[in-house]
């Protein structure tokens, strides 16, 4: 088993707690890092799977993957923008479906 | 077009045409004289000879036309017409609502006139429609509650009736492959029909009705005591013997055998003939009396038409025996509602000549003075054959003790009733009525040459056996008391049967459940139903609660049906 | 300048982007007008060099496909870039009359950016340029979302966001996996080489359920009805006509030219048991709303479900029926746009008018303000599906299609999804209906919003006499192009 | 040995992937998601990725980790909802595993089926990186083969930068600027910045040939701009809006008139002159470079004028 | 293309066309709405003239267009159709007329009249269309653009009924839909005529085509009110009364009628529907419907209710007449649409003056109406004699085809039914007639208005005497080239043609 495939794999346990844990989680911030996890467990596994495929490094996926980290981050950024902003109005960090009845 | 077809048009036009004059106040005063004036064109028709007219256009293709028969009914038609008229002229004088009268008259009279020029099923079942349903209006013309009820009567019975007719006519023309609507070619189609019965059943009974056979008879007693004694006349008169015209003109007679159906025919005109003598002989009323008299003397004629329907060879001789019979009724019966008008007014002498008067029709329609001797004869002549049961013919002389004892009855009434304090009478009520007892004595060889009858004093040697039978009955009546003890209701089995139909429906109304009628709806605003809203609500804030739990498990549904399941 | 009008259709947008951020109020509203004629425009000439030359790809930077990005001009490219040239265009006629200059300033960006991702997602055959086109897109529309900053639209746009991302990420894993087995991005290549393993089926897995909860597919629907039911009325309207419409894109794109017609029947029953629970469930809970624009977003539900019905019926063993169901999903996904952008605009208006969004605030209004009912009311037939109306012609090929295919099922589903929505607009209609007293006392919108309300009204009912316009556009009978 | 290495540190990343997830503390989650972030680094150098492990570093862990530190104190300021693991009990924690658990073996299956690419796409890669105008395949993917995904990608930073200024209340005063209190740190930080500069553009330099490029640039520029800002300068600058989205679409526009350019010519869209690529690539990343410097920036910025501050002062 | 195959274009166009201003027209404008309304109906009867000559020389002027693949909307003038489009024509005029005096000062005129105008414009789509699809297309218009005139009113009441109004004529075109789709998805893109290839398709598949005929008849009995889905059309009574008259006598459950007609006639063809034994039981629901619906009018004490079920007796009239094979049953069904509209708008105006001039709204308020409004009950008076079949009113004339036309199908029992019905028609409005004339007025009217006129103003009162008028010239002159009758004749020697 190549060292690629290893962390494909590794990627694939992100993934899986990403998913997890997203679904778990109805705080916001914790969503969001889920969210981070699930996309940094995809990156490894393009990078991963499709280098073990070939047995060495593949540009391709690798230019894929630093666009990807980019959009990553501007969504995340995005995303605690919107958090913040919530948070202020309404003193929650979970959306109101997820706050039990209250 | 020729002349007589012209003349043939304006015929049943002429009263509408009349009626135009509503139009104006000057007309209006006019009307009565006009109303008098109307049926003279047909009684002008009736001398001209036989003719027709197609009208292409109108319904779904007429024709009109006259041929003996039509003249015949059409002259008695407009002698009753005009001088009922002229009787109404001064009739309905005082009368405030005299206008609607006259106006509903003319309506009355264009049917009537109209239908005795149809030759085709539609024109005459529309003439014959407008004639019955303007009739109604005559009928509660008083719109007292005995006139709405006797009204109501008519009406129903008049509703039934032209259903009967339609459903006849449906199966006369479907016997004819729906190829024709003329009456004279439906004639020779009918025979072949597969069920004969039952058109001639209906057409039979919904004809019916106008004639006054038992059973559909109820209308008469109860209309005519009530309408107005102009209308009277002509309802008895006329417009009864539509129902025998239009059985003339439909019915295959002559043309077809059917010995049951003729033998049921004699049976009813019989009873009619006989039960109707003694259930008028029980009335209170004059006029009831007369029109229990029609259904005795239409009894008669169904006999007639009975017989020929077990020997179609006589219709030859039966039919103008049918038409002299149904000439001298009509006269002798409208003279005689007419006269019920005028007791009121006489006293002295002119009083005796007044009942002197009533006495020509009434015992012409007893058999034994004027018109009525030749008729009465000539129904016995014809219908002295072997071939026919021989009970029917003293059956028939046999009938002359119901009329006898209806007569009897009539003028014993109006003896009876006359008022204390007559008034005068105008002129125009005099001429009407005297109109009426002269042509019924000058009896119908005069005014129907053309059936070339034998005068009524060429038959001198039969009259001892036309005055037996009134005579015995007189001598009867003169012994057992003159006067009944108990009394029919005008209209007798009507009332039990409208018991029937009470109890009919409140049991009806028993079984059915008893919903609230007329219950409008309740004022419903469309409103939001809150519970539901948030039920919903909260199931669609449990999904988007698991909304990123769907993500995934459907994710894993997906593939295993992408992967697993192909 | 052969290459211009696709590449247009790109830079345009960005060009207005660039301008509406850069520019003062004054120059930015002309521009951005001019901009859209520009692209009004653009799109013609495309379609004509579409009816001269045929389908038609682009490389970009003259790099060829595997390598590079291609861009792909086809019938089905075509009409949804022409429809979103239409709504969007009128969609900003009436937001600059709409809304506030502070948030108009802020809309154009986000519209412009908005319009940049669905050209390009409408062009591109790349699977990994239209994720990048996805994210864009998903980051404009919450953007819009948040656009009128209130808690509530803070929280539609949170729950969209986070719908988004997850489901860009469903789709880029699904890329990772789908590169990895065949090395190639371009979706032409991909098609050659594709066959159904399990690796392709986890990525065609991943990928769906991703751009389906994009899509708001019940049951991953339910960010959609307070973000597009809480959204300013022109962004609601470009949500709902367009944003959705992208993913769903994608979903069709993937699911014909990878010709999963030929494969798992199961897989095109799960699609279309999802469409049919949204159909039904997005009817009865728009029957239940009590605010009107939040009626129309579930109508837009519901109206998903319908487009998720073509995809059961497209099946290899009967092309015809097939290519009627694709024929009929093409009509129903124009006329949604068309319809259900003139029904936000004319919810809006009617809104304006009552300053309330109660519908029983409605009371009155057909007597008062009868064009906005009437812009309403055409917009309900197409969406109800009553011919004649683009709607109408959409569900009847896709109905021909089931019959045909003897897939009953469907058929009831859409009758029934009829029914509904015929009694939420009727509904909402008895409101209007209602006489009350007190005269006028409803403001009135200016005739520009009226009338760009009407505009798309009466295009989704004309869309039922010129589909044949539309659907010449497509390939005839053969879905696939290779 | 080396897959000792590799499992390890995917058993490391796992570990604090969980623990990022599940640990009680929200603050104690972010600082091991940045760990994870660092560990993510060196992963991608495993990789053969020294491109993505420098990005990483760079955007994931550090811009991604300043800005969830930010948000999480103002987030604990005000949110009395303590981050805590489900109960067992509810149906949301199964969902979850299930989900999971369903993942990760699909995954797992899906990626031990063997792989036989039918497309070799490296080697065209390879071919062409001669026309392409730069030696490193990476910027000639990025900013060449594959530039229209850049300039949408940039589109999509723009973006999240303009999402951040919509929901900037419009009745915020400026930020007032607290300088920070210590005069030795002040000058130290003053002499920081134009090193960071000169990095970034090395970076920038280097990426033509070698690992580097406009993105990793762009966040340390960002970090000397953040820097810049600390220490008080100029930051009028900042909160200027002409400035402010200038600054941001400033790379964008560019890139967007130098991909329209060959249209005027007759090519397509992106189609660089054939000789002059690599200046134009360049110049691209300087444009782009700035931009992402400065949006990234503005985020930070941004983030700083949020109203929580003042709910505190009554 | 010449100018003449684009007529029935045009003839929908009109009242299209004027849907479309009179929406854009300002609610003030009500001089020149009206100018143009009664503009384009005139218009509309000239063309249609023009149509009827051209269509009476053997011409079928078709327009077509083709909106879905292998589907195209077809308008086409066949002698049918002109059938339809000549009565509603003729009473779009009248009712218009009637309209305008109706709602002189009542408020939503232009969004009333526009509706009432896409209404006619959806009925003459329906008389014109040339194959199901256009059918269906028009069909469903039709309930869109009388919805808003059910619930023109806007109380709670009105709103309630248009719900149901809905419930049912949706529910009605979804099943007609479906019957539909089915057609042509199994039978292929027939036009109306094309009997030939659909027996063919029903040899071959023979439950196929019950279905498809149950559904479309299924769908299209909605509108013809048949006995299970008649009840929206008592309750749509809440509307105006121009508008019921136009539900009633024109567009709604005429075009169901209609619907039935060509489904009969030109999709699967009458031999081919009576070799399958469709017809029977159609028959049966038909003549069961006239007898119920007799029945249940007979118990109303509202007017327009029980004028609204005895509409749906009469309707079922014409559907019986369809399903007697013979020209003779054709002719009295396709008569029947004609006659019966006429007499019954003529009724409903009446009941409209009567509820517009003295409030009156229940039976037993029309007292000695007579006398106070004489034409309006001369006029009413006409149309319900011609409901109970009494000669000369038009009524008769096909209630006599249809009972010749059941004999001639060798179906006796209907005229039972006929007779029946006719006895209950008689029960039903001899009473009413008897109250309007004979009976003295009994206190003060509810409502009085228009008291310096002697029976009501003239733009109620002139319509509803028309409208008399024509229906009995109708009947009276059956026998002339011009009248309906003729005309049906005509399409019936067309039909039965080899």
């Amino acid at each position: 088993m190549s060292s690629y495939l290893i962390f494909a794999y590794g990627g694939v346990g992100l993934c899986g707690i990403g998913v997890f844990g997203f679904i778990l989680h109805t705080h916001l911030l914790r969503r969001l890092i889920a969210f981070n996890l699930l996309g940094s467990g995809t990156f490894l596994i393009l990078v991963g799977l499709s280098q073990s495929g070939r047995g060495e490094a593949d540009y391709i996926p690798q230019a894929l993957v630093l666009t990807g980290i980019v959009v990553a981050v501007a969504a995340t950024a995005l995303a605690l923008v919107l958090i913040r902003r919530w948070a202020a109005l309404t003193q929650h960090a979970t959306l109101p479906e997820d706050q039990g009845p209250s | 077009m020729t002349f007589f077809q012209f003349w043939l048009l304006f015929t049943p036009c002429l009263p509408l045409i009349l009626l135009l004059a509503f139009l104006h106040p000057a007309g209006r005063a006019m009307i009565p004289f006009l109303a008098m004036l109307a049926p003279l064109p047909a009684l002008l028709l009736s001398f001209m000879p036989s003719q027709s007219i197609e009208l292409s256009s109108l319904f779904l293709g007429s024709l009109w036309g006259t041929d003996v028969t039509h003249n015949v009914f059409l002259r008695f038609t407009a002698l009753l017409w005009i001088f009922s008229a002229c009787f109404g002229l001064g009739y309905l004088k005082r009368d405030q609502h005299a206008n609607r009268f006259w106006l509903l008259w003319l309506m009355t009279l264009t049917g009537n006139l109209g239908l005795l020029i149809s030759q085709d099923i539609v024109s005459f079942y529309t003439f014959f429609a407008l004639m019955t349903f303007s009739a109604y209006g005559l009928v509660i013309h008083t719109r007292q509650d005995n006139a709405l009820f006797a009204g109501r009567i008519y009406l129903v019975m008049a509703v039934v009736g032209e259903m009967l007719i339609l459903a006849g006519l449906f199966l006369t023309s479907a016997a004819s492959a729906h190829s024709t609507l003329i009456f004279a070619e439906l004639k020779t189609h009918l025979p072949q029909a597969e069920n004969l019965w039952l058109p001639l059943t209906c057409l039979l009974l919904g004809f019916g009705v106008k004639a006054g056979l038992p059973f559909l008879h109820m209308w008469l007693p109860l209309a005519h005591p009530v309408a107005p004694t102009p209308a009277s006349a002509v309802l008895s008169g006329a417009m009864i013997k539509a129902g025998l015209f239009a059985w003339l003109s439909i019915l295959p007679f002559g043309l077809v055998a059917l010995p049951t159906m003729g033998l049921i025919m004699i049976f009813v005109g019989l009873l009619a003939a006989f039960v109707a003598g003694g259930i008028g002989f029980l009335q209170t009323l004059p006029k009831a009396v007369l029109a229990y008299s029609s259904i005795s003397q239409m009894g008669l004629m169904t006999c007639a038409l009975g017989a020929a329907l077990i020997l179609p060879e006589m219709w030859h001789f039966l039919l103008p025996t049918l038409l002299v019979f149904a000439f001298h009724h009509a006269i002798a019966k409208g003279a005689l509602f007419l006269s019920v008008g005028l007791k009121d007014h006489y006293r002295g002498v002119s009083f005796f000549i007044i009942v002197l008067g009533v006495l020509v029709p009434a015992l012409s329609l007893i058999g034994v003075f004027g018109s009525g001797i030749q008729a009465k004869l000539a129904l016995k002549g014809v219908l002295e054959q072997d071939s026919l049961p021989s009970w029917l013919l003293p059956s028939i002389t046999l009938s002359a003790m119901a009329t006898t004892l209806l007569m009897f009855r009539f003028l014993s009434l109006m003896w009876k009733n006359k008022s204390p304090t007559p008034s005068a009478l105008p002129l125009s009520m005099n001429l009407g009525w005297a109109g009426l007892v002269i042509i019924c004595g000058l009896g119908p060889s005069v005014l129907i040459p053309e059936l070339d009858l034998p005068s009524g004093l060429s038959q001198w040697s039969a009259y001892p056996s036309l005055l037996l039978v009134p005579g015995l009955t007189l001598i009867a009546v003169y012994f057992l008391g003159a006067y009944p003890r108990f009394q029919i209701p005008a209209g007798d089995i009507i009332y039990p049967l409208i018991k029937l139909k009470e109890v009919c429906t409140t049991q009806l109304d028993r079984l059915t459940p008893h919903k609230a009628v007329g219950v409008e709806e309740q004022a419903t605003k469309p409103s939001f139903s809150l519970p539901t809203l948030i039920t919903l609500n909260q199931a669609e804030k449990t999904i988007q609660s698991y909304l990123s739990a769907f993500f995934g498990l459907l994710t894993l549904v997906l593939i295993v049906s992408l992967y697993a399941l192909r | 300048m052969v290459h211009f009008p696709m590449a247009g259709l790109v830079v345009f947008p960005l060009l207005g982007a660039l301008v509406s951020l850069a520019l003062s109020q004054r120059w930015r509203t002309l521009m951005s007008f001019a901009l859209i004629l520009a692209l009004l425009l653009n799109n013609a000439l495309l379609l004509l060099q579409f009816y001269s030359q045929g389908m038609f790809n682009e490389a970009m930077g003259n790099w060829p496909a595997p390598l590079g990005i291609e861009l792909r001009i086809d019938g089905l490219a075509l009409i949804f870039s022409l429809m979103s040239a239409i709504v969007a265009s009128i969609c900003a006629l009436y937001a600059y009359v709409y809304l506030r200059p502070a948030q108009l300033k802020l809309f154009w960006p986000f519209f412009w950016f908005l319009w940049v991702a669905l050209n390009s997602i409408w062009l591109s055959s790349d699977l990994f340029n239209l994720y990048v086109g996805l994210e864009l897109l998903s980051l404009a529309a919450v953007g819009l979302v948040a656009l009128s900053r209130d808690a509530l639209s803070l929280a539609a746009a949170l729950r969209y966001l986070f719908a988004a991302l997850l489901g860009s990420i469903g789709y880029l894993l699904g890329v990772a996996l789908l590169y990895a087995t065949y090395g190639t991005l371009s979706l032409v290549e991909l098609s050659q080489h594709f066959s159904l393993t399990l690796s392709s089926s986890v990525a065609l897995g991943f990928m769906f359920i991703g751009l389906l909860m994009k899509t708001a597919v019940f049951p991953m629907h339910s960010w959609l009805p307070p973000a597009h039911g809480g959204a300013l009325t022109p962004v609601s309207a470009l949500l709902s006509a367009l944003v959705i419409k992208a993913s769903f894109y994608i979903v069709l794109r993937l699911w014909t030219e990878l010709s999963l017609d030929s494969a798992p029947t199961s897989a095109g029953l799960l699609m279309g048991i999802l469409g049919s629970a949204a159909i039904l469930w997005g009817g009865w809970m728009a029957l239940h709303q009590t605010h009107l624009k939040l009626v129309v977003a579930y109508s837009t539900l519901a109206q998903i479900g319908y487009f998720m019905l073509i995809f059961p019926l497209l099946s290899d063993t009967n092309p015809h029926a097939s290519h009627l169901a694709f024929q009929g999903g093409i009509l129903m996904l124009l006329a949604h746009a068309l319809a259900k952008a003139g029904m936000f605009l004319a919810a809006g208006n009617l809104l304006f008018c009552t300053g309330q969004k109660d519908l029983h605030s409605l009371a009155g209004l057909s007597r008062y303000r009868p064009l906005n009912i009437f812009a309403f009311g055409l917009a309900g037939v197409s969406i109800m599906g009553l011919p004649p109306s683009g709607g109408f012609n959409g569900k009847w090929l896709i109905i021909q299609s089931a019959m045909l295919q003897s897939q009953w099922q469907w058929v009831l589903v859409i009758l029934l999804g009829s029914l509904l929505s015929a009694a939420y607009i009727f509904r909402v209609f008895s409101y209007t209906y209602q006489e009350v007293e007190g005269g006028d006392r409803f403001k009135q919108p200016s005739p520009l919003l009226e009338w760009s309300a009407l505009s798309l009204s009466v295009l989704s009912i004309l869309l039922g006499f010129a589909s044949m316009l539309v659907l010449d556009l497509l390939p005839s009978h053969s879905v696939v192009t290779q | 040995m080396n897959e000792l290495i590799d499992l390890t540190l995917v058993c490391i990343l796992l570990g604090l992937a969980s623990l990022s997830l599940f640990t009680q503390s929200l603050f104690r989650a972010v600082m091991f998601f940045i760990l994870l972030g660092l560990i993510l680094a060196l992963v991608w150098i495993r990789l053969d990725a020294p491109d993505i492990a420098l990005a990483e570093a760079a955007i994931g862990a550090g811009i991604t980790g300043i800005l969830l530190l930010d948000a999480l104190a103002h987030l604990r300021a005000t949110s009395n909802t303590p981050p805590q693991l489900r109960q067992l009990k509810q149906p949301r924690f199964w969902l979850a595993l299930i989900s999971g658990a369903g993942v990760i073996l699909l995954l797992a299956l899906a990626i031990s089926e063997p792989l036989a690419p039918a497309v070799a796409l490296d080697l065209q890669v390879s071919e062409n990186l001669t026309n392409s105008g730069v030696t490193h395949p990476i910027t000639a993917i990025l900013l060449n083969f594959r530039s229209y995904d850049t300039l949408l990608e940039v589109a999509v930073l723009v973006l999240a930068a303009l999402v951040a200024v919509t929901l900037r209340q419009s009745d915020e005063h400026p930020v007032v600027n607290e300088y920070l209190p210590n005069p030795l740190l002040h000058a130290c930080l003053k002499l920081f910045f134009p090193m960071i500069f000169l990095v970034s553009m090395y970076l920038l330099w280097a990426g033509a040939a070698q690992p580097g490029g406009a993105f990793q640039a762009g966040a340390v520029l960002a970090a000397a701009f953040v820097l810049f800002y600390l220490v008080g300068l100029k930051t009028q600058l900042a909160q200027n809006d002409i400035y402010l989205k200038g600054g941001w679409i400033f790379g964008l526009a560019l890139f967007v008139l130098v991909g329209s350019m060959p249209l005027l010519y007759g090519q397509p869209f992106l189609t660089y002159p054939d000789s002059q690529a690599g200046i134009f690539i360049l110049l691209i990343e300087l444009g782009l470079t700035l931009s992402i410097g400065w949006i990234l920036f503005s985020m930070f910025l941004l983030s700083q004028s949020s109203p929580l501050q003042k709910k505190d002062s009554p | 293309m010449n100018i003449m195959s684009l007529l029935p274009l045009w003839v929908l166009m009109t009242s299209f066309l004027a849907a479309i201003v009179i929406f854009l027209l300002p609610e003030e404008r009500h001089r020149l709405r009206s100018t143009i309304n009664i503009g384009a109906a005139i218009i509309k009867i000239g063309l249609i003239i023009l149509l009827i000559r051209l269509v009476a020389q053997q011409e079928t002027p078709e327009v077509s267009l083709e909106v879905l693949p292998g589907l195209s909307l077809v308008l086409r003038a066949d002698a049918l159709a002109m059938l339809f489009a000549g009565l509603s024509s003729i009473l779009w005029l009248c009712t218009t007329l009637y309209a305008i005096g109706y709602l002189e000062n009542a408020p939503n005129r232009s969004r009333f009249f526009g509706y009432f105008s896409l209404c006619v414009a959806s009925t003459m789509g329906i008389s014109l269309a040339g194959n199901l699809f256009t059918f269906l297309i028009f069909y469903e218009l039709l309930t869109l653009s009388t919805y808003p005139l059910v619930v023109h009113r806007g109380t709670p009441q009105s709103l309630k009924a248009g719900r149901t109004y809905l419930a049912y004529t949706l529910s009605g075109g979804v099943v007609l839909l479906v019957g539909v789709a089915l057609f042509y998805a199994f039978a292929g893109d027939l036009a109306f005529g094309q009997t030939a290839q659909m027996a063919e398709f029903t040899h071959t598949s023979p439950i196929a085509s019950a279905i498809i005929f149950l559904l479309l008849i299924g769908g299209m009995a909605v509108k013809a009110a048949l006995f299970p889905f008649h009840g929206w059309l008592p309750t749509a009574m809440v509307a105006p009364a121009p508008v019921s008259a136009l539900l009633h006598a024109v567009a709604v459950v005429k075009a169901g009628a209609f619907g039935i007609i060509r489904v009969v006639y030109d999709v699967f063809g009458i031999e081919l529907a009576w070799q399958q034994g469709y017809l029977l039981p159609l028959s049966l629901i038909a003549s069961f419907t006239i007898l119920y619906g007799s029945w249940r009018a007979l118990q109303q004490t509202d007017i327009k209710k029980r004028l609204a079920f005895s509409t749906v007796s009469q309707v079922s009239y014409i559907i019986l007449g369809v399903t007697l094979i013979g020209p003779l049953g054709t002719i009295g069904g396709l008569v029947h649409l004609l006659h019966q509209g006429l007499m019954k708008v003529t009724l409903f105006f009446c009941a409209g003056n009567y509820a517009e001039t003295l409030g009156i709204h229940k039976i037993h308020e029309l007292n000695g109406t007579g006398k106070r409004m004489p034409m309006t009950s001369a006029a009413f008076t006409l149309g319900a004699l011609g409901m109970i079949g009494i000669p000369p009113v038009a009524g008769f004339i096909s209630k006599w085809y249809l009972g010749t036309g059941a004999l001639a199908a060798g179906m006796d029992w209907v005229i039972w039914v006929l007779i029946g019905s006719s006895l209950l028609n008689a029960a039903y409005f001899l009473p009413v007639l008897y109250r309007i004339w004979f009976l003295p007025q009994q206190g003060q009217w509810p409502h009085e208005s228009f008291t310096q006129w002697r029976d009501t103003i003239p733009l109620l009162l002139i319509p509803a005497l028309i409208t008399a008028a024509l229906s009995v010239a109708a009947g009276l002159f059956a026998g002339s080239d011009l009248s309906p009758l003729s005309w049906a004749r005509l399409i019936v020697i067309r039909e039965y043609q080899p």
